[in-house]
Order: structure tokens, then C-alpha cells, then sequence
């Protein structure tokens, strides 16, 4: 399966550059023919819905008034098969989860368009009485049917739909009165796929940046993500920000103004407090030197996108702490999980529950912030000393070209995703938790990490070996990736 | 991950894989890792893969077991079939294995099991399952097969 | 129901001073014959049993052992009206709870020693066939038959057993073979008593405190504890520490070596970090003045001991935030509760949750300190600012002893306690939260705060009064008795 | 706390106070602090009062009301009989409520209350119940007893 769709007429040389209008035009009109619901997507109508919207249901407004305000807005995931279920969800996250942010998770057949297996699932899902598709198939039911999801709930509503193919959720979920869609081309495509080609994948999502941008000009905000959790595997920060940044430099130059930056939590208060300051510096730091002023770039902090405990009340720390570090780090939103994530999708309750257990973490965590710790300074400046590097070095190899110089960086390992499944990415790159429970590169793989900074990362992995008795090497990167899921009798054995 | 291939499953080769869309690569991956480690020949599908390429590669590598990664919950969907798929292919016999998070949503395990069981899954893992486990299994399973038995009880 | 029980013949002048040997022999006689199984109380034989006992049952040598680690140990309460139910409660909290220390709690009629009526408690809960009783009627069962508690668990054992009158209560649980004892005079009888003489309640923990001395002096370490969250309502760290240093050297003076010294959390991070560093180093400050260099003080920080959510999700937050703040604080053992709170004694299976949860909460705190944040400093010397000044004038209110200078204290008010049922008490000092979460004193009755200390209480305090729009009065003190068992749409309301 | 005591319910005396061994007076001071800015006369017993003080306070103070007030649990063995204490008093029609946490453990509240109106309260209140709530309730019950009812419906 290859993005690459023959149909598209329009396939423009490759680069950062923004899609002319005429081209976009007709690859609007290309991609809405390829499924039937497509045929309900009437750009003039949508606008003028979305203009009709209360102001507090809008994403993009949310998430500035929430950085204006310094608030922590919480954010669940969810999806199920059917729009009877579907609307079900998403009531109880809004009215009993109390969520800032209501969520459509699309299920895994329509991510890879494979729209008519959707369908199949819909009907099983019917037959069965239970949801058997792992999110909501948003293209077999269309625009119009999902926007009785909008009109359910009083909040604003994203679509999340881990993919590198958003040209048709993104029409349809925009179209229905989605204000938010999360997700990118350099991301998604080496973290959810395995053949596709990361070109076709900045391909597509340079077509929904563009449809976001114009949205903008019919006066329209709505909100991007970039999901810099990738493989959400003991994702150091350092490179969750180097793709943050190509990724906001592809989105800005499309004409995207609001994009938000994903980060996957740590789990450790300083490192993730780091990792959200950095995380927001840095990408406006390169926006800003490409000319972009004026793009709004909150950061959200996501609850362990690890493995979990398969003990509902050790998880419930998790959860709990996952809105702690969040409201400590000073992240816009958080984006929650509930006590069932090591067994399965969550039922509504308690989804709306893990809402509720981080919605009181982040009133209990006050307006503490750790500006003043040096500890937190000592980090925040290293993580700096690891993005820049890289980043330049990236922007170097496309002569100039943020598109070109990403492909050319990953097919030479300068950039590099631990645990990706896509077989372009060398995925030699490894991490691993030191003694202290920082995330640390273990092996840097191809990545040009300066010398000195891998020193540090490396002294602190090996005090960790020495700590547990343990060969320094890979068997760290593994214990590292079972760590959180271990019972407690292992991570803190009673004496 | 100290566990070793013994007797009979010595050497076995085993083809695995994560069926249909899903892309949870980790558990996959460390899991032949181990089984290499262990002493087995593993063949390695990957991600997202299509239930025929595990059988395709099933026979063109002559594997005697199929490990089926199925973690992100569309399994009810992905696996029907799939042991039908290895008869057509004249597979009759060979021996798999299904693990993950097989379902959507936090389901009585023995439940599951049971509808894995039916579809023609020769054993079914909960999730939690760790890789000395699986070899422990597949030694098991391997010996019992040397003594004409299906699986070992 | 008052404490000086004339059957006691040695009614010795009322002083700080060692009880000596011989009157205590006798104390000890009157005492043990108050009920039958007092005469099961053998101390050669009960030295004996402790002697054989491991080690790790020895809560003495448990909490030594974390200080030098720098763990935080878990302890739950849990208390019920049958052998049989309380049997089965300590191995769960042991097993499935994986408690460092395996709690008893007696029964508020066994605590105010109606022995009859804890006895009719026990026949109603077996005729009901549930616990009728909110604890262990310890003294009814006697010695040897509550060592089949200590055979049934492999952690030490600590007595809770809020109450006046521990003579009894403490002659069977040492006997029995608990190695801990919760209580003091000072703290238990302004919190949990209302006509009980002060005087009364400290001659009743002096016997105690001789009691473990007498233990000691055979070879037996047992560890004391007190419980400075006194009335667990909204008290600010230095009406704890006051407490905690009066209750010290009263045990001292007995012989005591190993006491701890309990906290209720503030819930707020810095404040409770700072509170378990300044209540260690006070203590150990005016313990050293008096002349007592060896006592051991761990500090145990205890979940919110205020009004708890009525939502199990919400209150799965103060679980496992009281398993931060205890381990980023610093201190050497947890007290937990669960998300039962609220509503009422939690099962065995609620109340090992809570412990996993927050055992997860402090594997997650990881190494975290917050002594370089200049905010942790300054409020860290602010307590010592506000303590230093009430101690000194209450013991030189005692002109040298410390037990008639703190009664002389409560009666002037000098020493008072927000929220005391003790009508010796004045309770006119009031505490309430600032803007920022801080407990802080809005009325501080008759204690002689230094006036720089207080306008920075009344700043901050007027500080919240304004953002609230409520003007600056009592109702902020009554607002903040209610603030953390309001739900989330008045606590934080999605907008 | 802003409900007032209105009509009937004006100017009634009320006996509140803990009854049995149990120390929690935090909700107590703050429910009879209550009843005294909304207008009623009230007699506070404070912690630990045992069943036949409150009786003895009503009848001296001739009072309209008791407010029990139990929070540790052991409601269940304290106030059975309080009914009875009130009629031997000749206090047959006083009204009188309980609150707090009733008993031991999270119970069903239905069967909870069930049980505590069987002892002859008139009214009992769960956890979690607020003030103004109770002003409310008197100002209803004393209202439907100046019409000869018990208590408001
Ligand atoms: C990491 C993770 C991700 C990463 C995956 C990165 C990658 N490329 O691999 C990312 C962030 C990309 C991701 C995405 C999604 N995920 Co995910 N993910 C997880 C998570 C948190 C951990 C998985 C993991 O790596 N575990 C560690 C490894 C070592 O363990 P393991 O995978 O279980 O494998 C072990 C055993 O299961 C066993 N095993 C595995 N396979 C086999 C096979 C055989 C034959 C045997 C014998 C044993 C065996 O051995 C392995 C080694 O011990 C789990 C929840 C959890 N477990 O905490 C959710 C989870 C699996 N994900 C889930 C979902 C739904 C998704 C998404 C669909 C979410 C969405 N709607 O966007 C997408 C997937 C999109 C797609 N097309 O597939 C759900 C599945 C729901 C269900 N089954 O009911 C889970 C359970 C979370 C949840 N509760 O909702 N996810
Ligand atoms: C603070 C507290 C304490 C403080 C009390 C300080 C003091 N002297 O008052 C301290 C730490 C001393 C304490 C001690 C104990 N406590 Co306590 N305590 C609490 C806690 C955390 C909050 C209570 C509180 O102040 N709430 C705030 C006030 C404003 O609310 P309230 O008390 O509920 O009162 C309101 C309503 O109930 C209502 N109301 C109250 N009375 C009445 C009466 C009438 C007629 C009406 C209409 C309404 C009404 O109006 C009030 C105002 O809104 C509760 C749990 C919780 N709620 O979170 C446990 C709790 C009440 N305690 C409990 C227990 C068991 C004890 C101990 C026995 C523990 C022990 N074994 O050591 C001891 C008591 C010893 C003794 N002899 O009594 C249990 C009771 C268990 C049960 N019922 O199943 C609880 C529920 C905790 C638990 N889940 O285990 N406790």
C-alpha cells in the first residue's frame, strides 16, 4: 500500500515549497473522488458551519486562550466502530471526564484507507453489539453523519488518526467540523509504517497543512499536531524535537499558524519540565530564523506512551503523575490514558476516569514550576546541545530545502527513530533510562551527536549497569523498554 | 532473556510477523530477537503484515511455526481464516502461535482465548507475556511433536 | 472519662522527669490489672518473643535501614472488629498491598478503654457477620492471642491507636509483639479527646515512652511515633513541628530513642518538602539543646488528612500525589490512604490498592530533590522562623521543665491547635490556603508568631481572598476545610 | 453557606453535638456555625457526647431538634435506642436527623439510610452533604409540622 496514488494528476517536483493554488485545486478534486463521502465535502459550506460555531468549540482558540491563561487543558483518545458508540464516547468524556478536548481515534482500516475493510468492520462491529474496529471509520460514514459528533459535545474536537495518509480523513473530519487534526509527514511515516515512503508521507500531509492554511484565509483557524511521541518507545527529547522542528518548518511553509508539538512523557519531573521548555524554544527558534514570526506553537505532554502496568492500581499512578508533570512541565494540554492501557481500549468510563484522576493531579500541582532548579536548567541547556546539531546538519543537507534535506537525513541515518517500523529508517538508534531515571542514548546509531554530549549520556548509562549488575549494552535499551510495565515486586521489592 | 531452544526445537525455524494495519513493531521485534537468541531461525515479517505473506513466506522458507503479533485490537478482524489460508497452502500442521492485545478493550482472557482457539490458533498469549515463556512453549510444543502429538498439554 | 485513673497509687508531682524505676513497677501492676488479659503480659517473656523475631519485623531497625537507603516505606491504616477479619486484612495489605509496615488499628471504644463495649462490638460484628467495629479491639483479645497478627505477616507491626489512655493498649501490643506505637500526649489528647486533661494524657504516654525505655534497657528496640498532623485539618507545618518538638523531648526524657515523626501532607510540593526537611532538623535541634544527642527522628509523611473527593477517580490522585510528595520530600516512610477515603473504611482490596498505587507514585519520584530550588529554601526557613519563637516561649514558659511549660502553654493559648475538640484548647487559631496552595495561618488566636511572619500569612492569604472575590475573613478558613473534597467542576472548571 | 431559617423553622433551638466515642467535630462546629448564622438557637454538645447528654440537653433547653452528628463508623452500635431515650424523656415528636459516615465501609447509601430510619431518625443524611442542604430540610420539616405532618415530604 503506497501514498503515492497514481490518481493524483498534480505530482509537483518534490520540495518545502508551498502547493500553488491551481495544483492544490485539482488535487482537492482528485483526492474527494476517491471514496463517495468525499462527494459531501463543500469547502464554502464548511466554513461557513465552522463560523457557526461557539468560539469555546474551537481548538484553535482553546489551546491560545489556554497559553494565555497558563492553564493545562486535558485530552483523552477514543474511538469506536460505530457512530451509536462513537457519539456515546464522546458525551461521557465531555460531561463525565470533563475533557477540554474531545477526541475521534480513527480506526486502523481507514488510517491505511482501506475503506471497504472499514465497512466490513462497521457491520461486524453492528453484528457483534461491540466495537470490533480500534477507532471510528470518520470517511465510511462521511462529513455530514459525523458532524452530529460535533453537535453532541460542547467542546472542541480533534481527529487523531495515526497515519500517513490524512488527505481524505483530513477533508472529511475538517469538513465535518473538526477544529483539530494531529499528525505529520516525517512522524507518522517513520513511526506507523513500514513500506511507505516518508516522501509520500511529507506528500501528503504538506496537502492537509495546505487545506489547513486554506481554511486560514476563509477566516478559519484550526489547530495542527505534530506527534513528536513517534514510536512512543523511551523517545528521548532531543529527537522528539529535532522532528517537531522539520516538521513545523513543512506545516509553516504551507501557511499553517497554529501547530501544536506532541511530546511523549518521560516520566521523569525535570526531564519532561526540560523537554516542554526546549521543546517550545527550539522550534521557534528555527520558525522564526525561516522567516516564520507569527506560528503558535504550544506544546501538549503526553501520559507514558510506553508500556504500561498490567495492575490497574499501579497504573493509576501513572495516570495521576501524567497530569503532575504535565502541569509542572507547563504544557498547554495533556493528553491522558486511563488504569486499562496495558489491556485495551478503554470503555468510556474509564477513559472518563483517567480524565477526572489527571484533571485533579493538575489542580493539585498548583502554579509550582521548576524555572529556578538548576538541575532543570543543566537539562533544558543539554537538550539544546543535542537538537541544534542535528538539525543543522539536516537543513544543510537539502541545500536549503527542509523536505529534501529530511529524506536525505534519514536515508543517511543523520536522523534516526528508536523501535520504528519503517524500513528507510536505520532505527539503530537506541535508548535507554539511566540510574536516575532520565531517558539517555545508548547508541546514537548514525546520529552526528557531539562528542562531548554523548560522553555525558554515556557515563550516565553505564553507572546505571554498574547500579543493576548488568552488562552495559542493548539488554539496557530492552530492560528499559519493560521497565514500567514490570510489577512492583521487581521495580521496588519489599525487604 | 536466558531461556534456550532444547531437544526437538533446536534450530526450528519460525516465521513472525505483526498481522494486518497494525504497526506495533516493539513487542514483535523483541520477541524474535529473543527466539534468535534462543537458537531458533526466526524470519522476520515485520509490521503491518498481510495474513497470505505470513503463509507465502511460511512456505517458501519451510518454517515449522508461525508467530502472529496482534496488538492493536482489530485481531477479531485481522485473523479469521488464517488457519485456513495454511491448509489451502498445504500447512495443515504447522504450528501457531497468536499473541498481543487480541481484542478491543479489557476482555475476560479466557473468553479470548477460546475465540482464538476456535479459529484454529494452535495456543493463544495474553498480554504480559514475556519471550522465556514463548521459548519454554515452543520447546514444550516441539517436543510433543517429535512424539506425534499435536501440542503439549 | 477521664485519664487519672485513681486506682493508680504513685500519683507522682507532675514533671518532664524519668518515672523511676520503682514507681513504674507499680504503675505497671495497677495498670495491667485493669482487665483480665493484662495478666497475660509477661515482660521477660514478651523480650523474649522479640528477641526472636527477624530483624525486618523490627520496625526500629525498618526505619533506620530506609533513612540510611533514603527509601519511603508504605504503611496503610486498618483496623476490624474480629480476629478473624483482621487476620485476613494484615496479609492482604502484606501480600497484595506489599506494605513495608503492617498496621492494627484499634477501635475508638478500646482507644477510650470501654472494653465492655468494644467486647459487644466484637459479638455484633460476628452476629453481623461484618466488622462492626472501626479497628482491632486489641485488649480485648489480649497478647498472646494478637501474636497470631505477627505470625501472619512477615513486615513489622505498628499500633495505631488514636487515644489518651495507651497504657493498656500499649502493655498488649508491645507484648503481642508489635514493634511501633503511634501517639503522644500532647498531640492525640488536643486532637481526639474534648474533657481529657492535657496533663492526663501526657503522664499516660510518659508511661509509654518509660514503657519502651523498658523494653530498651533489655536489649529491645521499639519505635514510637507522633502524630503531628494532630486534628489533620489544614495544619500548617509549624503548629506540627511545635507539637512534634514538645512530644519529643517528653519522650525523650522517658528514654525514648527511636521516634518518629509524623506529617500530614499540605499537598502542596515545595511545603510538604520543606516541612518534613525543617521538622527533622528542629526537633533534632532542641532535642541536642536538651542534652539528648542519639535519637533517632525519621519524618513520615501522611496522604491529605483533611476531607477527602467523593469520586474515586479524583481521590486516585491524592494516593498517588501523597506517594510524590512523601518520596520528593524526602521522607522515610508513607502513610497511605485509598479511594475509599471519603465514604468510609476501605476494603482490604481498596486499601492494598492504595498502597501499590502510591508505591508506584514513589518509584516514579525516582532521586528528585528539591533542596537547590530557592523556593524550597525560603519557605524551609520560614518555618524555622515560625517555630523557634513558640518553642522558646513555651519552655520558658515551664521555667526549664517541658511538661508544665506546654500546659501552661495551652492555657494561655500560647499553644493552640486549629480545629481541636479538647475544650482546654482555644482553637482560635485558624488556618486557610493562599493563591498558591500554601496552608497559612489567617487568625493565629493567642501564639506569639513573630509580626514579620504574619503579615507574610496575611499577604498571601489576601492575595487568594482577592482572586476568589470573597472577602478576608473565616470563610476562607471554612472554604479551605472543604476545598479538596469539591468536585472537579468547582475545583476546575472546563470552560 | 448563605441558606437562611425561614417561617416556622425561625428561632427554633437545635441540640447538636457527636455522639458516642467518636472525636470528629470539624463538621459538627462547622454544621452548628451554620445553623447559627441561618438563625437557629443552638445547643452544641461538641465530640464525643454519649446518646443520653443529648437527650438531657434537649429536655433542659426544651429543645425543637437533635442534629447527631457520627462520622467513624461505629453509628451503627451508638445510636440504635436513641428514639427510645427520647420517649422514655417524653421527647416522643422531636425530630431528629443523623449524619455523617454512618457506618463502617462504603455501603450502599439506600440500605444505609433504610436502617437509620428503622432506629426512628427522621431523617438521615450520607457523606458528603452539605449545610445549606440541612437549613433547607429543617426550614421543609418544621414548616410540614406546623401543618401537623412529621416532616416534609
Ligand atoms: C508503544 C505503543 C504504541 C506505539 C507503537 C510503536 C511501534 N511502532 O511499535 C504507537 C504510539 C505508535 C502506538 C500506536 C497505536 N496504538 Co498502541 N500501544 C503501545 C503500548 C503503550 C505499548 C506496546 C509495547 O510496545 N509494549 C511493549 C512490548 C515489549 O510488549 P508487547 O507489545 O505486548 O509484546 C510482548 C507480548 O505481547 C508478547 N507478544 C507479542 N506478540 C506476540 C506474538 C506471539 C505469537 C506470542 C507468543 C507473544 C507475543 O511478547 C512481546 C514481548 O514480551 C500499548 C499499551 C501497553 N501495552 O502498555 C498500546 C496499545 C497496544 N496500542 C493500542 C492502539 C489502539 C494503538 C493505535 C491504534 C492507537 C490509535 N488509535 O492511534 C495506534 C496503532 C495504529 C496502527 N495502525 O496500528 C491499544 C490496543 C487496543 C486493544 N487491543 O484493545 C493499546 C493496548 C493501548 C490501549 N489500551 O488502547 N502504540
Ligand atoms: C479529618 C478526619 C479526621 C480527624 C478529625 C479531627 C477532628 N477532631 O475533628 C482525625 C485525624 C483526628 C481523625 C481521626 C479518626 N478518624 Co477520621 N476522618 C477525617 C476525614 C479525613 C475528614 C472529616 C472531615 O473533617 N470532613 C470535613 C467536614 C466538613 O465534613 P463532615 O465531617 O463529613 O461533616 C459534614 C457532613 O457530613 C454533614 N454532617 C455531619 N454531621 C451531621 C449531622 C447531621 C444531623 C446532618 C444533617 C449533617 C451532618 O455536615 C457537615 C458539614 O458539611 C474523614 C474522611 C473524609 N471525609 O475525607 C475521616 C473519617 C471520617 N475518619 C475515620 C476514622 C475511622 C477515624 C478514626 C477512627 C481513625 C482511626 N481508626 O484512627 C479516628 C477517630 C478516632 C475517634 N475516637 O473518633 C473514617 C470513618 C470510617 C467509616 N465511617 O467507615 C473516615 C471516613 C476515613 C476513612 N475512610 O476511614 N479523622
Amino acid at each position: 500500500m503506497s501514498g503515492a496514488t497514481p490518481a493524483d494528476p498534480t505530482r509537483s517536483p518534490f520540495s518545502a515549497a508551498r502547493i500553488d493554488d491551481d495544483a492544490f485545486a485539482s488535487m482537492r478534486r482528485a483526492n474527494l473522488a476517491r471514496w463517495p463521502t468525499g462527494a459531501e465535502v463543500e469547502l464554502d459550506e464548511a466554513v461557513a458551519f465552522h463560523k457557526s460555531l461557539p468560539a469555546h468549540k474551537n481548538l484553535s482558540a482553546a489551546m491560545r486562550r489556554a497559553d494565555a491563561e497558563g492553564r493545562c487543558l486535558t485530552q483523552p483518545r477514543g474511538g469506536f466502530g460505530t457512530l451509536a458508540l462513537q457519539l456515546e464516547l464522546m458525551r461521557a468524556l465531555d460531561r463525565d471526564g470533563l475533557a477540554d478536548i474531545v477526541p475521534m481515534t480513527t480506526d486502523s482500516y481507514t488510517r491505511n484507507e482501506q475503506w471497504q475493510r472499514a465497512e466490513a468492520g462497521i457491520a461486524e462491529s453492528e453484528r457483534a453489539g461491540r466495537s470490533m474496529l480500534n477507532g471510528f471509520p470518520l470517511v465510511c460514514y462521511g462529513p455530514r453523519t459525523a458532524r452530529q459528533l460535533i453537535d453532541a459535545i460542547d467542546k472542541p474536537a480533534i481527529v487523531l488518526s495515526g497515519t500517513s495518509m490524512p488527505r481524505l480523513t483530513g477533508e472529511v473530519g475538517f469538513a465535518a467540523g473538526f477544529t483539530g487534526y494531529l499528525g505529520s509527514g516525517l512522524a507518522y511515516t517513520t513511526s506507523y509504517t513500514k513500506d511507505f515512503s516518508i516522501e509520500d508521507g511529507i506528500r501528503n500531509y504538506q496537502y492537509l497543512d495546505r487545506l489547513t492554511a486554506l481554511y486560514r484565509e476563509r477566516g478559519v483557524d484550526l489547530h495542527r499536531r505534530q506527534p513528536g511521541f513517534l514510536t512512543g518507545t523511551n523517545i528521548p527529547p532531543c529527537i522528539a524535537i529535532v522532528t517537531a522542528v522539520l516538521d513545523a518548518l513543512l506545516a509553516a511553509g504551507q501557511g499553517v499558524r497554529d501547530y501544536g508539538l506532541e511530546l511523549g512523557q518521560t516520566l521523569h519531573l525535570v526531564q519532561d519540565a526540560a523537554a516542554i521548555r526546549a521543546c517550545r524554544e527550539l522550534v521557534q527558534e528555527y520558525l522564526v530564523k525561516a522567516g516564520h514570526e507569527d506560528v503558535f506553537t504550544p506544546v501538549t505532554s503526553l501520559h507514558w506512551m510506553g508500556a504500561w502496568p498490567y495492575d490497574d492500581a499501579q497504573a493509576a499512578a501513572l495516570v495521576a503523575y501524567g497530569g503532575t508533570l504535565a502541569a509542572i512541565g507547563g504544557a498547554v494540554s495533556v493528553t491522558t490514558k486511563s488504569t486499562h492501557e496495558a489491556f485495551g481500549i478503554p470503555t468510556p468510563e474509564a477513559n472518563a476516569a483517567g480524565l477526572r484522576t489527571s484533571r485533579m493531579a493538575i489542580y493539585l500541582a498548583r502554579r509550582i514550576r521548576l524555572d529556578d532548579l538548576p538541575e532543570f536548567q543543566r537539562e533544558t541547556a543539554l537538550i539544546g546541545r543535542e537538537v541544534r546539531p542535528i538539525v543543522d546538519r539536516i537543513l544543510e543537507m537539502g541545500d536549503g530545502d527542509v523536505a529534501v534535506g529530511t529524506i536525505r537525513a534519514c536515508e543517511a541515518g543523520v536522523l534516526d527513530i528508536p523501535w520504528s517500523p519503517n524500513r528507510q529508517i536505520r532505527s539503530r538508534v537506541l535508548p535507554a533510562r539511566d540510574a536516575d531515571g532520565y531517558l539517555r542514548i545508548l547508541e546514537p546509531g548514525d546520529m552526528p551527536f557531539p562528542k562531548d554530549v554523548l560522553e555525558v549520556h554515556e557515563a550516565l548509562l553505564r553507572k546505571r549497569a554498574e547500579r543493576d549488575g548488568v552488562p552495559y549494552g542493548r539488554d539496557l535499551a530492552v530492560a528499559s523498554v519493560y521497565e514500567l510495565s514490570e510489577g512492583l515486586e521487581t521495580l521496588l521489592p519489599p525487604r | 532473556m536466558s531461556a534456550r531452544a532444547t531437544g526437538p526445537a533446536r534450530g526450528r525455524k519460525l516465521v513472525t510477523g505483526v498481522i494486518g494495519a497494525d504497526t506495533h513493531i516493539v513487542g514483535n521485534r523483541i520477541l524474535s530477537m529473543a527466539l534468535e537468541e534462543a537458537g531458533f531461525e526466526v524470519v522476520s515479517l515485520g509490521a503491518i503484515t498481510p495474513a497470505g505473506d505470513f503463509v507465502k513466506a511460511a512456505i517458501e522458507t519451510a518454517a515449522d511455526a508461525i508467530m502472529v503479533s496482534s496488538l492493536y485490537g482489530q485481531g477479531e478482524l485481522d485473523c479469521p481464516g488464517f488457519r485456513d489460508l495454511c491448509i489451502e497452502a498445504g500447512l495443515e500442521n504447522i504450528l501457531i502461535y497468536v499473541g498481543g492485545n487480541l481484542v478491543v478493550g479489557k476482555q475476560d482472557w479466557r473468553d479470548v482465548e477460546r475465540r482464538f482457539l476456535a479459529m484454529g490458533f494452535d495456543r493463544a498469549f495474553p498480554p504480559n507475556t514475556r519471550t522465556d515463556e514463548v521459548i519454554e512453549t515452543l520447546n514444550a510444543d516441539f517436543a510433543a511433536r517429535s512424539e506425534g502429538r499435536r501440542i503439549a498439554e
